[in-house]
């Protein structure tokens, strides 16, 4: 019962995220939402690995090895958003900065 | 010896090409004597083969590349046919070119590609199946794309740029049909007819037309025949060695062997496609005279005269009858011969005289007396006047047109006949009997340049007056004939 | 009791999520992020996946949030931190909708499950804690891309200075007031930090803990140190701190090696030696991890914007 | 195996060397690095064309506990072809950083970056384990991103921006294809998939990894970051990237419906994958042709030369993988990967020459450069010859195979495509082509030296070297390969 | 390999002789002598003509298989046609100025003179063609060898015509040969019966030969030409060369009636009227060009009726008709009032010869002609007299009006003599070969009625002339037909407006493609809908499988 809500949470977690990803031109946002699908996913993943008998731990590793990918992927993209922002002046992809 | 000699025949050229790339450009002796020695090798190796394959004797080298992708090379009797005619006027256009441009910059470039475009020439007549026909037939593109734009300026990079916007959907075209044709039968060799039956006629008529568009381009059919003029902004070398040798005549070859060895005359005439050939092949002749008779530049007029030449090959050819296809078969010689000598020509008138124009020709027969001979030589022999070489041909077409039970096509060469005269006997006419311009001068003191165009000349006599002998052009395409397509 | 507690998270972990999407204003998006994740480390561990619920909450809730919250302090100096209201984007909801259903549909979909027995190879992986096992021992070879990611980030962020900074020190100029709070905290927290970041890695082995969480902690030690001025912020140059970084990655491709030359192949530990080797591995991929994740988040070289 | 082992861990090693090291050391033990690696990568395509495929099942853990590598010949041509791209690129950094502007900053990023993504190319070629190959994936775009950015300019910085944004979209897609494939089957090893019982959620699981692959392979309509960011890229960083960044998820992309999910190739979304690749073809080729500038052509050449490889898909996936025609389709393909990398990369380098010499790639600006600098030019041109798909190439023998199968058939739609797409091909590249060869040279550009501009050379060579030898590639790419039908056409 | 030859080389030798000359005056410095040589050009044929052209040749290697051998009607005409070269090459030799043109003139000249000989020497048709294409097309430069306007416009007419002719002939062979699958003429006349296109073929012959041989509509180079052409080009032109397409008909037409009609009504309407156009004209020279176009329209009559004595009928036809035109010469060269009296009292023999006065050898010609032609034939060859006698008097008018020029030459009286001697052997020879050419008693031309039947139409003629010297003759330019044609009209059709090339690259068209392609990229290019496009693509890849699986 706990482990389908999680799993449902995480789905729906994915969805927030997409939406966040697709429709906020920020990048900062979009980095976020990034993280949110991301976590959504393993969320996700983390209930199906404990569906059978126990906590399945490679799951568990792969979760870990993906949180850190995450963090590596974010840590860059804010990077450039800074550089971004920094030679362009705004935080917005160039074809997007109409939007502001 | 029968593997290395076809490979050999190609390295002729293709190792002079390959080192060519590599020369100092004033070193200009070393590259006069590459070309020249591999021109020479390749002519006696071509001799001794010539007496080997009248004998029967037949080279093969294979290569495969991926299953159904072989590079075959063979010596048979109509692979020695072209391949004698462009090593011939390889040799001399290559005497002619040292001549013609003597030292002026980017050599090393372009008698590299020239050399390669002979390869791809030799290649292309040495091919024994479909795909390896295909594969020098591009690689001939390629090679003449930079000796067009030879001269890197505005016309010439223009007509590099028409050239390969034609030759490329060309050779799309070819491609296509090779692999329609070999998806359905297996790789095709040219020795062994493909077995068509696993194709309905429909498709098989579309094959055909693929095929004619795709070698039609190089050949100048009407309507893919727009490069052929624009080329012209080319050296006159490059005009001789397109004209005469290596591209329109690679067209022309591989109508022939389409017709005759991939499809086959009976095929082709069950299928109901010799006629529409025929009828783009006359329409050629016609519109391309038409066309060379409204040209100002002497060049112009005699690339439109190509364009109406060449489809005499192609007409042979799509009459499917042997004394057309002798007629065709030899017009492939003897037009090379006669074009290569107006090519020659036209480029001393433009070298030697600075003249460019028909007009400019005027008086020019008393200051250019050999040049001015060998360019009326070459001229009536393009009109058909006997007994020189474009006679020949002619003859025989019109009486393989009768055997074919086509003969409209009389009226066609009558017509082209008529026009070849209008357009090339007001030249003459001007070389020997206007009064020369004041101002103009010229003179042919360059045997470079000139003993080329008279020994081309006198070639054009000779294999009208000696056509009857085995060893002329007309005996070795009716030994063609008769020992492969005869009934 | 327990269902209840679990919807009553979800509930908040969606509204949450749904907060850092919808809510007004970049800052409080991050805010609502690190709030997000803390949540998130509940659930795990309500999963009982105490590994991933650490890890949630160092790397996904405190370092990403530092980073996005560093972040917005500079765009907001560069005027970059405005945007627009969210406005409905229907082809993005429909979408959204769509994966979210499908992930939802999946789940009910799933055969039985099948995890892959790891009781024989547990006892042969030298570690207790079979998550560790999976990480150093199993699947050691994610783990070794993983580490080198996390350099190739770094590379990349080092990638965005500006030539003329490039031998500045790294990251802002940063001047902490003297005898300020910070400074105070910053000479107080590292022995602490450390301690429990040395703690972390070596528990890993056998309970919850490892590599990642140790090295996340050792590296929110060594930001602090920094940003009080205790410690100096490293340039590019200097080779050491370069060093630091490939310590563990290169460590533990050579220990790969060294099991294809001596054991049964590349990446393998022989049961005996497997606990000493991966405590090795680990101490150092901890150091690399630490100075990779500081360097990541003071970023890189830069002047601040006077020359901009 | 071995030499397995040495393909995934020299660059590695040369890599941390090159961070590591200071700066006098640096480019040496790259280019050291850069040398062995090259050996190792022949070595073992010497081995698997001796001994069949390599597998290596890491630390001694069998899959589904461990993560398996398997050199087949598909992966080991794979990984020649980078071998001998990153090495050209590595010697053709070595001038570039020596004549160029760029400072210490990118003389520091590009070496361990590049040996990073060699490292991952070779790992991605290899490995069976498909979350493995996400974290290679993550790897391969940080590394691509931030090898984008290096050259520091604005719209550099952006365009790295969008194709980390489309990218992480992409490892998402991926991830969640992959998790739901082991929630589904406890594995990630694509041979113990290839023996599963299929799952309901294993259509969602497919569709979520291959749009996913699609949109980092850059696949009609999701190519739109590559053209920017291929182009803002520094020269040789633009060569890794066009040559080789993309295949990396095109293999995995092929080894998913043909090695690990085969059963679910529906013929649907075989023809839709196909449709995308004949779209990429044209729009590729019109854009390029719209473009002004060098790189930029190159660049959208990119997108249409990718989406020949797309052909593949119904004509050698689902029913017809047993047909005789899928071993040529198949092997077309990959020939398409292969002589495109060698190719693209030499124009990407030619490129770089001419941005060092003129300081401008724009295509009047280059006018003449092939009587300055005529190794380029040749260079240019027979990689257009690979490109327009023009024989005695490489890229002809795979336009010949994949027409070859598509008439075989039947489903000569393709073939038009192919035909169509070469002359685009034509029709774009003769524009530089002509400007290059073109007979004035405005400025009298840098000297260039000539062990430079033989780089681009002989990888051009080595492009249409691969049509005229084929045959024994033809061979090595059939060892190991998934459905080894009747022997081609 | 084949004998180079076989048979004996004495016909070959009589064409190589001229065209060896021909070659002499390629080096400057020979010009000269080359052109004194001129006379000697056709001896051996001449020699060989009156040895009776015993012997043939194979050449098999050589063109297409060169067979030269004679029959009878070829050695006659043969034996005329050297003749009048010889003697009109003598009268070049002596007259032309020396010189670059004289080389021109001398060596193609030569080629003329070897195609003519050829087209009676060939016993194939492609060493016939290749002959007639020789004295048809070298010809040319004898028309134009003045270079004045006239003789370029001539010269282009006559070469338009002339390689029409050429077409037409060759096409026609090909017609035969094709169905003969043989190269021999006589193979090859016989075919035609048989052939497919017999008619086709026999009908291009007939126009081909036709053209050279003056036949009405084709005749109109030739009033043309023969005025333009220095006199020693007009005397071979009109007695010689026309002969060659006259030799073809002979040669090659069939047995068949089918085209007799054709030839018998066309010439007529040669034979008759270009002799009344002939009084239209001024210049004696045009007026003896109509002449031979009603002679050859006699002649092609004759061909059609199957006469037996054409050959013969040509013989003195030609040279007569040489003589006259040399006369024409000679008048223009004459000094004194003796020497033109001279002049116009030869002229005035061989013109009473070619009208048929009796026992002349233009009487026997017609005697000999109208040998088994019919009735009606015989009435019309007879009446042809009235016509011809007018002509030829309304040419001894002009001839006698004719201003003399003040050059000079050495050798006046040689040359008269040399022509006083062709114009007897034209009125004498026909009494030589009577006995073997003509089937007729020896006695025949002297009986009275016989010579009644050749006076009373010369009378009727001198009655005309007389009538018509009183009336006012238009004076037309020669040419008739053409003259009234819009010629210039042709022009642009041949100058049709074609577009230029390249047009398939206009680049309109494709600019605004490749446009709206930027455009729809930048759109593509925002992440929203890219991203969105790429969820919706997982969702679909999914969709597709899920359906078919």
């Amino acid at each position: 019962m706990s482990l389908t809500l999680f799993a449902l949470t995480g789905a729906a977690l994915v969805g927030l995220g997409v939406y966040g990803l697709l429709a906020r031109p920020h990048m900062l946002r979009r980095i976020i939402a990034f993280n949110l699908i991301g976590s959504g996913l393993f969320l996700f993943f983390g209930a199906a690995a404990a569906r059978g008998t126990g906590l399945d731990p490679i799951p568990q590793a792969l979760i870990i090895t993906g949180i850190v990918v995450a963090l590596s992927a974010s840590a860059l993209a804010v990077g450039l958003v800074v550089a971004l922002a920094r030679s362009s002046g705004t935080a917005y992809l160039p074809d997007e900065e109409g939007r502001l | 010896m029968t593997t290395a000699l076809p490979v050999l025949l190609l390295m002729t050229s293709l190792l002079p090409a390959g080192v060519t790339f590599f020369l100092a450009q004033d070193s200009h002796a070393l590259r006069n004597a590459l070309q020249l020695g591999g021109a020479v090798l390749k002519l006696a190796l071509i001799i001794w083969m010539l007496f080997a394959v009248a004998d029967g004797a037949a080279y093969e080298a294979e290569f495969p590349l991926a299953p159904g992708l072989v590079v075959l090379l063979r010596v048979d009797a109509l692979a020695l046919l072209f391949i004698s005619l462009s090593a011939t006027l390889w040799f001399l256009t290559t005497i002619y070119a040292i001549a013609y441009f003597g030292t002026k910059a980017e050599l090393s470039r372009f008698f590299g590609f020239f050399s390669l475009c002979v390869a791809a020439t030799t290649g292309l007549a040495l091919s024994g199946s479909l795909i390896s026909f295909f594969i020098f037939f591009e690689l001939l593109t390629l090679s003449t794309w930079p000796l067009v734009a030879h001269k890197q300026d505005k016309p010439s990079l223009r007509a590099a740029r028409v050239y390969f916007a034609y030759a490329l959907p060309g050779s799309a075209a070819l491609l296509w049909a090779i692999i329609w044709l070999e998806s359905a039968t297996g790789p095709v060799l040219f020795t062994e007819p493909p077995d068509l039956s696993g194709l309905d006629p429909a498709a098989l008529r579309a094959i055909f037309a693929l095929f004619i568009i795709g070698v039609g381009v190089k050949a100048g059919l009407v309507p893919l025949h727009g490069w052929l003029p624009a080329a012209m902004a080319a050296p006159a070398p490059v005009s001789a060695l397109l004209h005469a040798v290596a591209v329109v005549k690679a067209g022309a070859f591989g109508v022939v062997r389409v017709v005759y060895d991939v499809f086959g005359a009976e095929n082709m005439t069950a299928l109901g496609v010799g006629v529409p050939l025929a009828i783009v092949a006359s329409f050629t002749i016609i519109w391309g005279s038409v066309r060379a008779l409204q040209q100002d530049e002497i060049k112009k007029r005699l690339a439109f005269s190509t364009v109406s030449q060449v489809s005499y090959i192609v007409l042979g050819a799509a009459l499917a009858s042997p004394l057309a296809m002798i007629g065709g078969l030899v017009h492939l010689i003897h037009q090379g011969l006669m074009k290569i000598t107006l090519f020659f020509c036209a480029g001393i008138f433009d070298e030697r005289a600075g003249v460019k124009r028909i007009d400019g020709l005027n008086g020019m027969g008393a200051q250019m007396p050999w040049t001015s001979a060998c360019f009326s030589i070459g001229a009536l022999g393009m009109i058909g006047l006997p007994p020189l070489a474009g006679f020949v041909s002619k003859f025989y077409l019109g009486l393989g047109a009768l055997e074919a039970g086509a003969p409209w096509v009389l009226a066609v060469l009558l017509a082209s006949t008529f026009l070849n005269a209008a357009y090339f006997l007001p030249i003459l006419y001007r070389l020997w009997f206007l009064p020369l311009a004041s101002g103009a001068k010229g003179d042919d003191r360059a045997p470079g340049l000139v003993v080329p165009a008279v020994v081309t000349a006198a070639a054009t006599v000779g294999v009208g007056m000696l056509a009857a002998s085995p060893i002329s052009p007309l005996g070795w395409a009716t030994l063609i004939v008769t020992q492969g397509y005869g009934p | 009791m327990s269902v209840a507690l679990d919807i009553t998270l979800c509930a908040l972990v969606l509204g949450v999520g749904w907060a850092t999407v919808a809510g007004h204003g970049v800052f409080r998006a991050v805010i609502f992020f690190i709030t997000y994740g803390l949540l998130l480390a509940i659930v795990w561990a309500r999963l009982g996946a105490y590994d991933v619920a650490l890890a949630e909450a160092a790397i996904s809730a405190g370092l990403t949030g530092v980073l996005l919250l560093a972040a917005h302090g500079r765009l907001r100096r560069l005027n970059a931190s405005q945007e627009v209201p969210l406005h409905l984007n229907l082809p993005a909801a429909v979408v959204a909708v769509g994966i979210a259903a499908g992930l939802g549909w999946a789940w009910f979909a799933l055969p039985a499950p099948t995890a892959p027995d790891l009781s024989q190879a547990l006892p042969q992986s030298g570690v207790g804690n079979p998550v560790t096992a999976v990480l150093l021992n199993f699947r050691a070879w994610d783990t070794l891309l993983e580490s080198v990611i996390l350099l190739a980030a770094l590379l990349g962020l080092w990638m965005l200075a500006r030539d003329h900074a490039w031998d500045k020190p790294l990251g802002l100029p940063y001047h902490a007031r003297p005898g300020g709070v910070l400074a105070s905290f910053g000479r107080v927290l590292p022995p602490i930090g450390l301690i429990f970041g040395v703690y972390l890695v070596w528990a890993g082995a056998d309970t919850t803990g490892g590599a990642f969480q140790g090295g996340t902690v050792l590296a929110a030690v060594c930001l602090v140190t920094i940003m009080a001025g205790v410690l100096h912020a490293p340039r590019v140059e200097q080779a050491a701190w370069r060093a630091a970084l490939v310590l563990g990655p290169g460590v533990f491709v050579l220990s790969g090696i060294a099991g294809a030359v001596f054991a049964q192949g590349f990446l393998a530990l022989p049961p005996a030696l497997a606990k000493p080797a991966i405590v090795t591995i680990e101490a150092a991929l901890t150091v690399s991890i630490a100075v990779t994740l500081v360097l990541l988040v003071i970023g890189p070289p830069d002047e601040g914007e006077q020359d901009a | 195996m071995t030499a397995l082992v040495a393909g995934l861990t020299l660059p590695l090693l040369a890599a941390f060397a090159a961070i590591a090291l200071p700066m006098r050391a640096r480019v040496p033990a790259a280019l050291l690095g850069a040398g062995l690696t090259l050996a190792a990568s022949l070595w073992l395509a010497v081995v698997v064309w001796q001994t069949g495929p390599v597998t290596l099942s890491l630390g001694g853990w069998q899959p589904p506990i461990g993560i398996a590598l398997r050199a087949d010949g598909l992966g080991a041509a794979l990984g020649v072809m980078t071998a001998l791209v990153m090495t050209a690129v590595a010697l053709a950094a070595r001038h570039e950083m020596a004549a160029s502007v760029a400072g210490p900053r990118a003389g520091f990023g590009f070496w361990p970056l590049m040996l990073l993504l060699w490292a991952t190319m070779n790992a991605a070629f290899v490995s069976r384990d498909l979350f493995n190959l996400y974290v290679v994936l993550e790897l391969i775009t940080l590394s691509a991103v931030a090898l984008v950015a290096i050259s520091g300019k604005a719209e550099a910085i952006a365009a790295a921006l969008r194709y980390l944004l489309f990218a992480l979209a992409g490892s998402l897609l991926y991830l969640a294809g992959v998790v739901l494939t082991y929630a589904a089957h406890g594995t990630l090893d694509i041979s113990l998939l290839a023996a599963r019982m299929a799952a309901p959620s294993d259509a969602l699981a497919l569709g979520l990894m291959t749009a996913g692959l699609l949109v980092k392979t850059a696949l009609f309509p999701f190519h739109v970051w590559l053209p920017h960011a291929h182009s803002a890229a520094p020269a040789p960083a633009s060569a890794l990237l066009s040559a080789l960044v993309p295949k990396a998820s095109l293999l995995i992309l092929l080894r998913l419906w043909f090695e690990a999910m085969p059963d679910l190739a529906a013929p649907a979304a075989l023809l839709t994958l196909a449709s995308l690749g004949a779209m990429a073809v044209i729009w590729g080729g019109l854009l390029a042709l719209a473009q002004a500038r060098l790189k930029l052509i190159v660049a959208y050449s990119t997108v249409a030369q990718l989406g020949y490889i797309f052909l593949v898909f119904p004509l050698a996936g689902g029913d017809g993988g047993a047909q005789v025609w899928a071993a040529g389709a198949w092997t077309g393909a990959i020939f398409q990967t292969l002589s495109h990398g060698l190719a693209k990369a030499a124009m990407f380098l030619v490129a770089g020459i001419y941005l060092v010499a003129m300081g401008s790639d724009r295509l009047s600006d280059l006018r003449g450069m092939a009587r300055a600098l005529p190794m380029t030019g040749f260079a240019f041109a027979l990689a257009s010859i690979t490109l327009m798909g023009l024989p005695p190439s490489g890229g002809f023998t795979a336009k010949y195979l994949l027409m070859t199968a598509a008439f075989a058939s039947g489903q000569w739609a393709w073939a038009l495509v192919l035909a169509a797409g070469g002359l685009l091909a034509a029709a774009y590249l003769y524009r530089p082509l002509a400007a290059i060869f073109a007979r004035e040279s405005a400025v009298a550009p840098r000297a260039i030296p000539r062990s430079w501009q033989a780089i681009p050379l002989g990888l051009a060579v080595l492009s249409v070297a691969l049509g005229l030898l084929s045959s024994v590639p033809f061979e090595f790419l059939q060892i190991g390969r998934p459905d080894p039908a009747a022997e081609g056409l | 390999m084949n004998a180079l030859y076989s048979g004996s080389l004495a016909p070959f030798a009589v064409l190589l002789w001229p065209l060896l000359i021909g070659v002499v005056p390629v080096v400057p410095r020979w010009r000269d002598t080359a052109l004194r040589l001129l006379p000697l050009a056709p001896l051996p044929a001449l020699a060989f003509a009156m040895a009776g052209a015993p012997g043939a040749v194979v050449f098999p290697d050589l063109m297409l298989g060169v067979e030269l051998a004679a029959g009878p009607d070829s050695a006659l005409l043969l034996g005329m046609t050297a003749l009048v070269w010889a003697v009109a090459g003598w009268y070049g030799a002596q007259t032309m100025a020396r010189g670059r043109e004289a080389g021109i003139f001398t060596g193609f000249w030569c080629l003329t003179l070897a195609g003519n000989l050829g087209v009676y020497l060939a016993a194939d048709i492609i060493t016939f063609y290749v002959a007639f294409a020789a004295v048809s097309l070298a010809a040319w430069f004898l028309v134009v060898h003045d270079r004045t306007k006239a003789a370029l416009g001539a010269g282009r007419v006559y070469i338009t015509l002339a390689v029409l002719g050429e077409a037409a002939l060759l096409t026609g062979l090909m017609i035969g040969a094709a169905q003969a699958e043989d190269l021999q003429i006589a193979t090859v006349r016989a075919a035609f019966t048989d052939a497919p296109l017999g008619p086709l073929g026999v009908g291009l012959l007939i126009a081909g030969f036709g053209i050279k041989a003056g036949m009405v509509p084709l005749h109109v180079w030739l009033p043309l030409a023969h005025p333009a052409a220095p006199v020693a080009g007009s005397a071979v032109l009109s007695g010689a060369i026309v002969k060659a397409g006259l030799i073809g008909m002979l040669l090659l037409l069939p047995e068949a009636t089918g085209w007799r009609m054709v030839l018998v009504v066309l010439g007529l309407l040669g034979a008759f009227g270009a002799a009344l156009w002939g009084l239209t004209q001024r210049n004696p020279k045009a007026v003896l060009a109509y002449s031979t176009v009603s002679q050859m329209g006699l002649l092609l009559v004759l061909v059609g009726a199957g006469s037996q004595g054409v050959a013969y009928f040509a013989l003195h036809h030609g040279m007569a008709k040489g003589a006259l035109f040399l006369c024409v010469g000679m008048m223009m060269l004459a000094t004194s009032p003796l020497q033109r009296r001279a002049v116009l009292g030869l002229a005035g023999s061989a013109v009473l010869s070619v009208a048929g006065l009796p026992l002349t050898g233009g009487a026997l010609a017609k005697l000999a002609a109208k040998e088994g032609v019919g009735d009606m034939l015989s009435l019309a060859l007879t009446l042809s007299s009235v016509t011809t006698t007018l002509v030829l008097g309304w040419f001894l008018f002009r001839l006698a009006d004719l201003p003399a020029k003040p050059a000079q030459i050495p050798q006046w009286r040689g040359l008269f003599a040399a022509i006083a001697g062709l114009a007897a052997l034209a009125l004498a020879l026909p009494w030589l070969l009577w006995p073997g050419a003509v089937a007729l008693p020896r006695g025949y031309p002297f009986q009275p009625a016989t010579m009644l039947e050749g006076l009373w139409p010369m009378l009727l003629g001198l009655v005309a002339l007389a009538l018509a010297r009183r009336l006012a003759l238009p004076d037309y330019p020669p040419g008739d037909v053409l003259v009234f044609l819009p010629t210039q009209k042709l022009r642009p059709v041949l100058q049709l407006p074609v577009g230029r090339q390249g047009r398939l690259y206009r680049k309109r068209p494709v600019l605004r493609l490749l446009l709206m392609c930027k455009l729809a990229e930048r759109w593509l290019l925002h992440w929203p809908i890219a991203g969105s496009a790429l969820m919706g693509a997982a969702l679909a890849f999914a969709a597709m499988v899920w359906f078919a699986v």
